[in-house]
C-alpha cells in the first residue's frame, strides 16, 4: 500500500482554486457574459472613479447656467438649476449600482438563509411560505413605495423597500433546490453516511444553490435598479438631493421638450446598465444553469 | 426462423454510412461506414452498448437526426429504391409514419400527455390526408382491437397517463403500423418495461410483423432480447458494425472476440453454485416492516399508498439476499427503509440484535456506519462538485477517524475497487458510470458496514460493465465477509449473486426461497410469470447453446 | 374537484391575512399625522385632537387594527383623508380605466409574445431567435416611462397619429377607445412582451425536445402541427403561470404608465395617494391589488386542474 | 422555415398600423352638441369645502358653485354682488344688507338672509380676516327673508373688504344646513347659488370634475370686472381635467384636446405660444410672492443676527431664476405687499436683494450661532416650492452655515411646520412657500406678519407685541396715506427682525386655445363670460 500519495491540504486547495478558475475560464467564454460583463465592469469603474470624472460638483447649482444644451461647458448639458447633467450623470451610476448591487446581495443572503429555513424545517416551512406568499402578492412597486412612506426617502430605506419583494422570490428558489436536491441520491449517501444536518447542507446542499443565485442575482441587481429609477421617478425614492438617474429624469421631465438631454443621458446610462446586468445574467444562465427561468 | 416466406426482398439498405458528431466530441463521427440491410418479414436486431451509434443508425433512417448536430457525411440509405438522404424535408414527412415507423423506448414521454390516445393515432392518418375508418383504411377501434388493446371504445377517449406502460407501449405500436408501413424501427421498445410486459410486447411485434409482413429494425442492447425475436443480429460498437449474421450464428458461433464477450457477459439463469453457512449469525431482521405513503393531511384522506407491508425478511453475515419486483412493487421502499432514509410506519428493523426502524435520529447515528447503501444511478450517486477522495473520507472522518487516517484507507480502498489512487483528487465527471460505481462502494466500505444494501446498483450499467461490478460485489462480500441485500429487477443477476431471494409483488412478499429452489421450483403463480417472461431463457449464453439445465417446467 | 377549489380558497385566507397586518401595520407605524392634514394650515390643536378623535387615531393599535379589519370584511375601505370620501368608491370609479388598460395590454402581450417566442423556439440558435432574444434583453432594460415619453414624442407629438393623454371608455366610443388606450399600451406591454416571449421559447424549445414531439414527427405530422398542436399545447401552463405571476408586476407598470398618459386610473390613485399621504386610500389599494393578484392566480391554478388532464387533485 | 411567420408578422403591422391617423378624430366629443370647456388645473380638486380649507383649488371651486355678497373689482374696490343694496348707520356700527331678488340655490331654495348669517359664522370661524371681523361683531341679525344687519361694537374700516375678499377664504354663501356643518368638517353636499352647478355623479377626486352651467342664475347687468358683475354663462358644461405630468398637460392643449391649462412652467411657456392656435395670458392681476419662513422658537434662528445672517446671504434673483426661469415672468422686489399694489415700497429691503456674503460671515461670527445644522425642509412634489431649497441650501453652505436639506413631500411639511418642537426633534428651521398676491397685499391678510407668538402667529411663531400694536394700527388709519405711512414703518421693521423673506415676484400665466373669446382676469380663474368658438 503506498501512502506516499501527497494529500496534503494545500495540494487539495490549489485543486480546489483551478476548479473556480476553469470554471471562470469556462463562463468567460460566453459571448454574452463577456459582453454584459464588459459593460458592467466599466460602469463599475465609472462609479468607482467618478469624483476623478465629474468636472464639477455635481450638486453645485447656477441658477444663471439653467437648461443650457450640451456644449463645452457642459458635456450633457444643465438641469434646471442650473447644475451639470453630466457630473450628476456619473455620480448617479453611483447609486444605481450601489442599490443594484446590494440589494442582490441583500435579497440573496436573506432569501437563503429563510430558504434553508423553510426547507429544512418542517413547522416552519408552512408559516414562512404564508408570509412570503403574501409579500408576493403585494405588487412589488406598492410594496416599495408603502415600506419608503414609511420608512421616511434615502438611500437606505430604497434599498430595503426594494429588497423585501425580492426576498420571496430568492426564498422559493432556495428552498425548491434544497427540496429537490435532498432527494439526489449522494444527498441521500451522505445521510447514511452519518454526516451531521448542517454539514449536510453546507457540503452537499447549498453548494447546488450558487449558480442560480448568481444568476438570479443579476435579474435581482437589473431589477432592483430599474425599481430604483422609477421610484425616484415618481418622487418617492431617493430624496432629491442626492443625483440619481431616477432623479435627475424626474427634474427633466417637465422640460422634456425643451431640453430632452435631462431625460435622454440618464436613461440611456440606466437603460446600458441594467442591459448590460441582464446580458450578463442571460449569459450566466446559459453557461451555468440553462433550465433557469427569469422571473419578475 | 421466418425461412418458410416469401423470397426475401430487401427493404432497407444501408449502405457505407457515415455521421458527423459536432466538433468537440471523443470521437469524430457517430457512425462510421456502417451498412446493414433489412428485408420484408424480417427482424434485425441491432446490438450493442450504449454509444454503439445503434440509435444514431435508426434516426437516420427515418431523417430525424437532430437539426445541425448529427449530419449524415457519406454513404447512402437507400429505402423501396430511394436515397432518403437526398429526399426533400416535405418528401421525407410523406415517409415517415406512412412507409416507414417508429417506436421508443420510454412508452412513458413518448405520448403527447395532453390529447386523447384516439386522436393521437386518428393523427397518423390525417397527417398523410387519410381517415380512420374510411376509403379502406382501419379505425381506431380496429387498431386497438389489433394491438390486444381491451375496450378499445373506451380507451380512444383516455389520456396517456390513464394508461400503464405496457398498454401506452401498444397504442404506440397501433399508431405505428397504422398504415401499414413497409418498415418498422424499433428503438429499444421494451426496455423501460418491466420483464412481464415486455414478453407481452415482444410476442405482439411478432405478432404483428406475421400480420404485416413488413421488415423491422430493432434496436436493443439485450441479448436475451435477440436470442427472442431476431432473424438476423448486427452487433455494433464505437460507431462501427463488427459483426453480423443470422441468429443462430451469432449466439453459437460468435466470430469475433468483442461480440463473444458481449453474449458471455449475459448472466444465467442458472443459479450460481456456493457453499454457504446455514448457521451464520443474522445481520439484518425486518419484522412486519411497513410503510403507507398519504393519509396526513386533512384533505387527502382518501389518498393512501401501502407502498410496503408485512414485510419479514432475515440477512445473514456472509450472505445475499436478492428481493425481485417489478416497478413498483416496494422493494426499493424496503431498501431505503432499513436503511433509515425513510422512516417506516409499522414493523421493525433489527441491525444485529439492534432495533433501527423506530429510534430517534439521535440514536440512530451510532448504527448508521453499520449499514450503507449504494444507488442505481452512478452518476447521481456522487457530489459533483467534491472530488472523490473527499467523498471518500466523509464517513469515517463523520465517527471521528483522524483525516490522515481515512486518507489512507480511501487510497486502500480505491485500489481494492479497481481505481488508480492517484485519480483521488479528480471529481466525478471525470469518470465513467461503471467507475464510478466502485467508487460508490468504496464509499462504503469506507464506514466498515456489516450490511450493505445494493438498490439496482448495477441496472444502469451496461451489460459487459454489469458483469465487472457484480464480479466485485461478490469479491468483497467475501473478502469482509459483507451481508447484502440485493435489490433487482432482472432474474439473471439475482440468479448469480443471490443465496435466497424474496419476490416482492404490490408491497408484499410473494415467495421467498434459497436461490436454488426458487428456480427450481417456483410455487407462487407470480413468481413463474417473472420466470417465463425473462427474454432468452433457452439461452445459455455463457455456454453459446441452448439452455439444457433450465426452468423447463414453465414453458408453454 | 370541488373539494380542490375548496382547499384553492381556503388557502388564500392566511395569504390575504398577512397582507392585511402587513399592510396596516406599515402603515399606520409611518409618519405624517393625517389629522394635521386633514385640518389644513389655519388649524389649531384642539381642530386637532378632533378630527383624530373621529377617526378614532387615538385608539390603541390593535383596538385600531380589529375595527379596520372588520370593516374590511364589510367592504368599507376606510375614508380617504385626501378626499373625503369613502375608498371604496374612489376605487370603484377608478377601476374602469385600469381593468381595460391592463386587460388590452395582456390580450395585446398574448398575441405578440406568444407567437413571438414560439417562431424563436421554432428558429432555436438562428438569426430570427437571437433578433427575439435581443428584443426581449432590450425589452427588460428600458425604463417603461422613457419608452412612453419616447412613444408621446414620436407617435403624439411628431406623427401626430394618435392622442397625447387621456381615457375613453369604450362604452362610450370603441374607436376613441383604442386609439386613446394604443400607446399606453404599447408602453406598458414591452416589457412583459420580452419577459412572455422569453418563456413562451423556453417552454416551446424544452417542449420540441420531448419525446412525443419526436413521435409526432415519426408520424410524419406536418411541421405546423407539431408547434400549434404539440408543442404549444403542451406549453401553455409555465406561459399561463407566468402571466398570471407577472400581473403582480404589471401593477408597477400600470402605476407609472397611467401617470404619464393621464389615465385616471387606479395607478393614478396611487400616486396621488402617496404624494398626499393619503393612507386609508394606501392601503385600500394594496389589498385590492393583492386581492386581485391572488384571484388570478387562483383562477390560473384552477383552469390548469380543469383542463390539463395530467394534474390531479 | 414555411411556418407561417408571414401571417403572423402581417397581423403584427396591421395591430400597429391600424392606430387611427387623424388627429382631430380624438377631440370630436361624443356629446356634438353640448358646448363643453376642458381646462387642466394646477392641481387636483380634493376637498370640495372652499371654508374648511384654503387651497386654492377648494377656492376656485368655491367660485364656480358658489356666490359672494360682495366682489373686488379691478381697482381693489368691493362691488356688490348678491347683495343689492346696504347701509351704514350714522354712528358706523350697524351695517343693513339687501339681497337681490330672486337668487335661488341650486337646489331651487331662494337665498334667504338665514343662509347668509350661518354662511358668515362658519367663515368666520376659519379665515384670518372673518375671525378679525368676528372679533367687532357683536351680533348678525336677519331683518326679513331679504335683509340682514351685522352690529359691530366700533365703527370697523373693512367690512365690504372683508364681504368681499377675494382669495381664500372667501366668504362664500351656502344655504343654512350646509352652513351649519363643524368647520373642520366638509360640508355634505354641494349646493350653492353661484353660476355653475356641481355634477357630483362625475366627480372622480384626483381626476375630473364637472360643472354645467346653472340655468336659474341671475347675473347682473354690470360689466364683469375681476369677481364682480355680471356672471354670464356661455357654456354647457365645464371639465376641471387634472393632468399631474405638465408636459402632457401641455401637449394636449397644444393638440386641441384640452381648451385651457392653468400656470404651466414657466420654461414651456414659448412652446406652447409657439404653436399656432395657442395663447398665453396672465389672468391673474397681482402675480404670487415667494417666501421664506424661519422658526423664531428655537436657536440659532431666534437670534436676530443670524436671521440678518441668512438675508445677506440670499439674493432674490437666483431663487426666481430656479423657480421661474424666463426674467419676463419674474420681478426681483423688495415689497413685502407686493409691487404693483398702492402699499408697495423698497425700505428696508437692500440686503435681499444682493447677495453680501462677507457681511452674512461677518454677522454669523458675532451671533450664537456654533455650527447647528440648519433643518430646511424641501418638499420635492410641488414644482411651485421645489425650486427654493436647494438654492438656499447651497448660500448658506457658502456664508458658513451647515445645513441639513431634508426632502419629503409637501403634505409632511405642511403637518411638520405646525410642529413647535426643536428641529432635532421633528420640528424645522426654515422652509419656503408661496402666497398669492392678494393674501399678502396688506399687513392685516399677510399671515408672515402676524407677530402673536405661539398663540396667535402663523408657523415659526415670531413673538413681537410692539409690532402687532404697529400691525393693529393699520386696521385703524384713516386714508390711504396714512395707512401708507403705517405700512412702510411695519415693512421696515420686519425686515429687521426678519419676520420672513420675500423671494421675488412672479406671474403665472394661463394658456388656452385661441377659440376661447372673452375669458376675464382676477384673483381666481373665472369661467364665465368665456365663449367656444370652433
Amino acid at each position: 500500500m503506498t501512502t506516499d500519495v501527497s494529500f496534503e491540504a494545500g495540494a487539495r486547495d490549489e485543486r480546489a482554486l483551478s476548479v473556480w478558475a476553469a470554471t471562470l475560464r469556462f463562463l468567460l467564454r460566453n459571448r454574452s457574459v463577456q459582453i454584459g460583463g464588459g459593460l458592467l465592469v466599466l460602469m463599475i469603474a465609472i462609479a468607482l472613479l467618478a469624483p476623478l470624472l465629474w468636472t464639477v460638483s455635481p450638486t453645485r447649482l447656477d441658477t444663471a447656467m439653467r437648461l443650457r444644451p450640451p456644449g463645452p461647458d457642459a458635456w450633457m448639458g444643465t438641469d434646471p438649476f442650473g447644475r451639470d447633467v453630466y457630473s450628476r450623470v456619473i455620480y448617479g451610476s453611483r447609486i444605481s449600482l450601489l442599490v443594484g448591487l446590494t440589494v442582490a446581495m441583500t435579497a440573496a443572503l436573506v432569501g437563503t438563509v429563510l430558504g434553508i429555513l423553510a426547507g429544512y424545517i418542517r413547522w416552519l416551512d408552512g408559516i414562512l411560505m404564508r408570509v412570503m406568499d403574501g409579500l408576493m402578492a403585494i405588487p412589488a412597486i406598492l410594496l416599495a413605495i408603502a415600506m419608503i412612506a414609511v420608512l421616511g426617502a434615502g438611500i437606505g430605506s430604497v434599498i430595503i423597500a426594494i429588497t423585501v419583494p425580492e426576498v420571496p422570490r430568492v426564498v422559493r428558489l432556495v428552498r425548491s433546490i434544497v427540496l429537490s436536491v435532498r432527494e439526489e441520491p449522494y444527498v441521500e449517501a451522505a445521510v447514511a453516511l452519518g454526516t451531521p444536518g448542517h454539514l449536510v447542507m453546507v457540503r452537499h446542499i447549498l453548494p447546488n444553490t450558487i449558480a442560480p443565485l448568481l444568476v438570479q442575482g443579476t435579474y435581482i441587481c437589473a431589477f432592483a435598479i430599474l425599481i430604483e429609477s422609477i421610484l425616484s421617478f415618481l418622487g418617492a425614492g431617493v430624496p432629491p438631493t442626492i443625483p440619481t438617474w431616477g432623479n435627475i429624469m424626474a427634474e427633466g421631465r417637465i422640460y422634456f421638450q425643451i431640453s430632452p438631454w435631462n431625460i435622454f443621458f440618464p436613461a440611456t446610462f440606466l437603460a446600458l446598465t441594467i442591459l448590460s446586468v441582464n446580458v450578463l445574467g442571460d449569459g450566466l444562465r446559459d453557461t451555468l444553469d440553462p433550465r433557469l427561468q427569469r422571473s419578475v | 426462423m421466418n425461412a418458410d416466406r416469401t423470397p426475401p426482398h430487401s427493404i432497407l439498405e444501408i449502405r457505407d454510412l457515415t455521421v458527423r458528431l459536432p466538433p468537440g466530441g471523443d470521437r469524430t463521427n457517430a457512425v462510421e461506414n456502417v451498412s446493414m440491410h433489412v428485408n420484408a418479414g424480417e427482424i434485425v436486431c441491432v446490438v450493442g452498448e450504449s454509444g454503439s451509434g445503434k440509435s444514431v443508425t435508426a434516426q437516420t433512417v427515418i431523417g430525424l437526426l437532430p437539426r445541425e448536430q448529427l449530419t449524415p457525411t457519406s454513404g447512402s440509405v437507400i429505402f423501396e429504391g430511394e436515397d432518403v438522404l437526398t429526399l426533400s424535408r416535405e418528401r421525407m414527412r410523406g415517409l415517415r409514419g406512412k412507409r416507414i415507423s417508429m417506436i421508443f423506448q420510454e412508452p412513458m414521454t413518448a405520448l403527447n400527455p395532453v390529447v386523447r390516445v384516439g386522436r393521437q393515432i386518428a393523427e397518423v392518418f390525417r397527417s398523410h390526408g387519410l381517415e380512420p375508418g374510411r376509403g379502406g383504411m382501419p379505425s381506431i377501434s380496429d387498431l386497438l382491437e389489433s394491438v390486444r388493446l381491451p375496450e378499445p371504445e373506451r380507451l380512444q377517449n383516455s389520456y396517456p397517463h390513464q394508461l400503464s406502460g405496457g398498454q401506452r407501449q401498444r397504442i404506440m405500436i397501433a399508431m405505428a403500423l397504422a398504415l401499414s408501413p413497409s418498415l418498422l424501427l424499433a428503438d429499444e421498445p421494451t426496455t423501460a418495461l418491466d420483464v412481464t410486459t415486455q414478453a407481452r410486447i415482444l410476442k405482439l411485434i411478432r405478432e404483428m410483423q406475421d400480420r404485416y409482413h413488413n421488415g423491422v429494425l430493432f434496436i436493443t442492447h439485450d441479448f436475451g432480447v435477440v436470442a427472442e425475436i431476431a432473424d438476423r443480429v448486427v452487433v455494433m460498437r464505437d460507431g462501427q458494425v463488427v459483426e453480423q449474421g443470422p441468429t443462430d450464428r451469432i449466439l453459437r458461433n460468435p466470430q469475433q472476440d468483442y461480440t463473444r464477450m458481449l453474449i458471455s457477459a449475459v448472466p444465467s439463469m442458472v443459479p450460481a453454485k456456493r457453499k454457504r453457512a446455514p448457521d451464520a449469525p443474522v445481520a439484518l431482521r425486518t419484522e412486519n416492516l411497513a410503510k403507507t405513503y398519504g393519509g396526513g393531511s386533512w384533505f387527502r384522506k382518501g389518498w393512501e399508498v401501502k407502498a410496503a407491508e408485512a414485510v419479514n425478511l432475515e440477512l445473514r453475515r456472509g450472505q445475499t439476499l436478492g428481493i425481485v419486483g417489478e416497478s413498483g412493487s416496494g422493494k426499493s421502499t424496503v431498501a431505503r427503509c432499513v436503511v433509515r432514509l425513510i422512516d417506516p410506519t409499522g414493523g421493525k428493523v433489527y441491525l444485529g440484535d439492534t432495533e433501527i426502524g423506530n429510534v430517534r435520529l439521535r440514536e440512530l447515528k451510532p448504527m448508521r456506519k453499520r449499514i450503507q447503501i449504494i444507488f442505481q444511478d452512478p452518476y447521481r450517486s456522487l457530489n459533483p462538485r467534491r472530488s472523490i477522495g473527499k467523498s471518500l473520507i466523509e464517513g469515517p472522518t463523520n465517527f471521528g477517524v483522524p483525516e490522515r487516517e481515512a486518507w489512507a484507507r480511501a487510497v486502500q480502498l480505491l485500489e481494492i475497487v479497481g481505481i488508480d489512487p492517484d485519480a483521488h483528487a479528480r471529481f466525478p465527471h471525470q469518470f465513467s458510470g461503471g467507475q464510478r460505481q466502485r467508487i460508490c462502494i468504496a464509499r462504503a466500505l469506507a464506514m466498515e458496514p456489516d450490511v450493505l444494501v445494493a438498490d439496482e446498483a448495477v441496472s444502469a450499467l451496461d451489460v459487459s460493465v454489469q458483469a465487472q461490478v457484480l464480479d466485485l460485489l461478490t469479491d468483497i462480500r467475501d473478502r469482509f465477509d459483507l451481508s447484502v441485500l440485493f435489490i433487482t429487477h432482472d432474474l439473471r443477476v439475482a440468479a448469480q449473486v443471490c443465496d435466497s431471494v424474496a419476490v416482492m409483488h404490490q408491497g408484499r412478499v410473494v415467495e421467498y426461497e434459497p436461490v436454488e429452489q426458487l428456480f427450481a421450483a417456483p410455487t407462487h403463480p407470480y413468481t413463474r410469470e417473472l420466470l417465463a417472461a425473462a427474454p432468452g431463457r433457452h439461452w445459455n449464453f455463457q455456454a453459446f447453446c441452448e439452455a439444457t439445465e433450465t426452468v423447463a417446467a414453465l414453458d408453454g | 374537484m370541488a373539494l380542490y377549489i375548496l382547499r384553492r380558497l381556503l388557502a388564500v385566507i392566511p395569504v390575504m391575512l398577512v397582507v392585511a397586518v402587513f399592510v396596516f401595520l406599515l402603515i399606520r407605524l409611518g409618519p405624517g399625522d393625517p389629522a394635521a392634514q386633514l385640518a389644513g394650515d389655519a388649524a389649531t390643536a384642539e381642530d386637532i385632537q378632533r378630527i383624530r378623535e373621529r377617526l378614532g387615531l387615538h385608539l390603541p393599535i390593535h383596538v385600531q387594527f380589529i375595527t379596520w379589519f372588520g370593516n374590511i370584511l364589510q367592504g368599507d375601505l376606510g375614508m380617504s383623508i385626501a378626499n373625503n370620501r369613502p375608498v371604496s368608491s374612489l376605487i370603484l370609479a377608478r377601476l374602469e380605466p385600469t381593468l381595460m388598460l391592463t386587460l388590452t395590454t395582456i390580450i395585446f402581450v398574448v398575441l405578440v409574445a406568444v407567437p413571438l417566442g414560439a417562431i424563436a423556439a421554432w428558429n432555436h440558435g438562428r438569426w430570427i431567435d437571437r433578433a427575439v432574444m435581443a428584443f426581449s434583453v432590450l425589452g427588460f432594460s428600458i425604463p417603461v416611462f422613457v419608452l412612453a415619453y419616447i412613444l408621446i414624442y414620436v407617435f403624439a407629438m411628431w406623427l401626430g397619429v394618435a392622442p397625447v393623454q387621456g381615457f375613453v371608455s369604450p362604452t362610450d366610443s370603441l374607436y376613441r377607445f383604442f386609439a386613446h388606450i394604443a400607446l399606453p399600451v404599447l408602453s406598458l406591454s414591452t416589457i412583459y412582451i420580452a419577459l412572455v416571449a422569453r418563456i413562451t421559447r423556453a417552454t416551446v424549445v424544452e417542449t420540441l425536445g420531448e419525446d412525443y414531439i419526436r413521435t409526432a414527427y415519426s408520424k410524419g405530422v406536418r411541421d405546423r402541427d407539431i408547434l400549434l398542436k404539440h408543442a404549444l399545447r403542451n406549453s401553455w401552463v409555465p406561459v399561463v403561470t407566468v402571466i398570471g405571476i407577472s400581473i403582480a408586476a404589471l401593477i408597477g407598470g400600470v402605476v407609472v404608465t397611467e401617470s404619464v398618459y393621464n389615465i385616471p386610473g387606479l395607478g393614478r390613485l396611487t400616486v396621488d395617494a402617496v404624494l398626499a399621504s393619503d393612507y386609508p386610500v394606501i392601503q385600500g389599494l394594496i389589498l385590492v391589488f393583492s386581492f386581485t393578484y391572488v384571484l388570478i392566480n387562483l383562477v390560473v391554478d384552477i383552469t390548469y386542474a380543469a383542463l390539463d388532464p395530467r394534474i390531479r387533485y | 422555415m414555411s411556418i407561417t411567420t408571414r401571417n403572423w408578422t402581417a397581423g403584427l403591422l396591421a395591430a400597429v398600423v391600424a392606430i387611427p391617423a387623424a388627429n382631430a378624430a380624438f377631440v370630436s366629443s361624443a356629446d356634438a352638441e353640448e358646448v363643453v370647456l376642458r381646462a387642466v388645473k394646477h392641481s387636483a380638486l380634493r376637498v370640495l369645502d372652499p371654508i374648511m380649507t384654503t387651497a386654492y383649488m377648494s377656492r376656485n371651486h368655491g367660485y364656480m358653485i358658489f356666490d359672494t355678497l360682495f366682489a373686488l373689482d379691478e381697482n381693489f374696490e368691493p362691488q356688490p354682488q348678491m347683495v343689492d343694496t346696504w347701509e351704514v348707520s350714522d354712528d358706523q356700527l350697524t351695517w343693513t344688507f339687501t339681497l337681490r331678488d330672486g337668487l335661488l340655490f341650486h337646489d331651487g331654495e331662494l337665498v334667504t338672509s338665514d343662509d347668509v348669517i350661518a354662511s358668515l359664522r362658519r367663515w368666520g370661524e376659519r379665515d384670518a380676516m372673518g375671525q378679525e371681523l368676528m372679533r367687532y361683531t357683536e351680533e348678525m341679525n336677519a331683518v326679513d327673508d331679504n335683509t340682514f344687519e351685522i352690529v359691530v361694537s366700533e365703527p370697523y374700516g373693512l367690512m365690504l373688504e372683508s364681504l368681499g375678499k377675494p382669495s381664500s377664504n372667501v366668504p362664500f354663501i351656502m344655504p343654512q344646513r350646509l352652513a351649519e356643518t363643524d368647520s373642520t368638517e366638509p360640508i355634505p353636499e354641494q349646493i350653492g347659488s353661484g353660476p355653475f352647478v356641481f355634477v357630483d355623479e362625475e366627480f372622480e377626486p384626483g381626476a375630473v370634475a364637472v360643472y354645467r352651467k346653472f340655468e336659474d342664475y341671475v347675473p347682473r347687468d354690470e360689466e364683469p370686472s375681476w369677481m364682480s358683475g355680471g356672471k354670464n354663462v356661455h357654456v354647457d358644461r365645464v371639465e376641471w381635467v387634472n393632468i399631474p405630468d405638465h408636459g402632457t398637460a401641455l401637449n394636449s392643449v397644444i393638440s386641441g384636446e384640452i381648451d385651457w391649462m392653468e400656470n404651466p412652467p414657466w420654461d414651456l411657456i414659448a412652446v406652447a405660444e409657439n404653436a399656432p392656435n395657442v395663447v398665453g395670458r396672465q389672468l391673474q392681476p397681482l402675480g404670487s410672492q415667494g417666501m421664506m419662513r424661519m422658526n423664531f422658537l428655537h436657536p440659532p434662528l431666534d437670534d436676530p443676527k443670524v436671521r440678518q445672517a441668512i438675508m445677506y446671504a440670499v439674493e432674490q434673483e437666483s431663487y426666481m431664476q430656479a423657480l421661474v426661469g424666463p426674467p419676463e415672468y419674474y420681478e426681483v422686489c423688495g415689497a413685502m405687499f407686493m409691487c404693483g399694489t398702492p402699499l408697495e415700497t423698497d425700505i428696508g429691503s437692500a440686503p435681499l436683494l444682493e447677495q453680501d456674503l462677507d457681511r452674512a460671515r461677518e454677522l454669523l461670527e458675532e451671533s450664537s450661532y456654533d455650527g447647528e445644522p440648519i433643518v430646511i425642509m424641501y418638499p420635492t412634489d410641488v414644482i411651485t416650492l421645489s425650486g427654493y431649497p436647494p438654492v438656499t441650501a447651497q448660500a448658506l453652505e457658502e456664508a458658513g452655515f451647515n445645513v441639513d436639506l431634508q426632502a419629503t413631500d409637501w403634505q409632511t411639511v405642511v403637518s411638520r411646520r405646525a410642529s413647535m418642537d426643536p428641529p432635532e426633534e421633528g420640528g424645522w428651521h426654515l422652509f419656503h412657500t408661496n402666497w398669492v398676491g392678494f393674501d399678502v397685499a396688506n399687513p392685516i391678510v399677510s399671515q408672515g406678519l402676524v407677530a402673536g407668538g405661539r398663540e396667535a402667529a402663523w408657523f415659526g411663531w415670531p413673538d413681537f407685541p410692539e409690532f402687532e400694536e404697529l400691525r393693529r394700527s393699520f386696521a385703524a388709519a384713516d386714508g390711504a396715506e396714512e395707512q401708507f405711512a403705517v405700512a412702510e414703518q411695519i415693512q421696515e421693521q420686519a425686515y429687521e427682525n426678519v419676520m420672513y423673506l420675500p423671494l421675488g415676484q412672479y406671474i403665472e400665466i394661463a394658456i388656452f386655445g385661441d377659440h376661447l373669446e372673452g375669458v376675464l382676469e382676477g384673483p381666481a380663474p373665472i369661467f364665465w363670460n368665456i365663449r367656444k368658438n370652433d
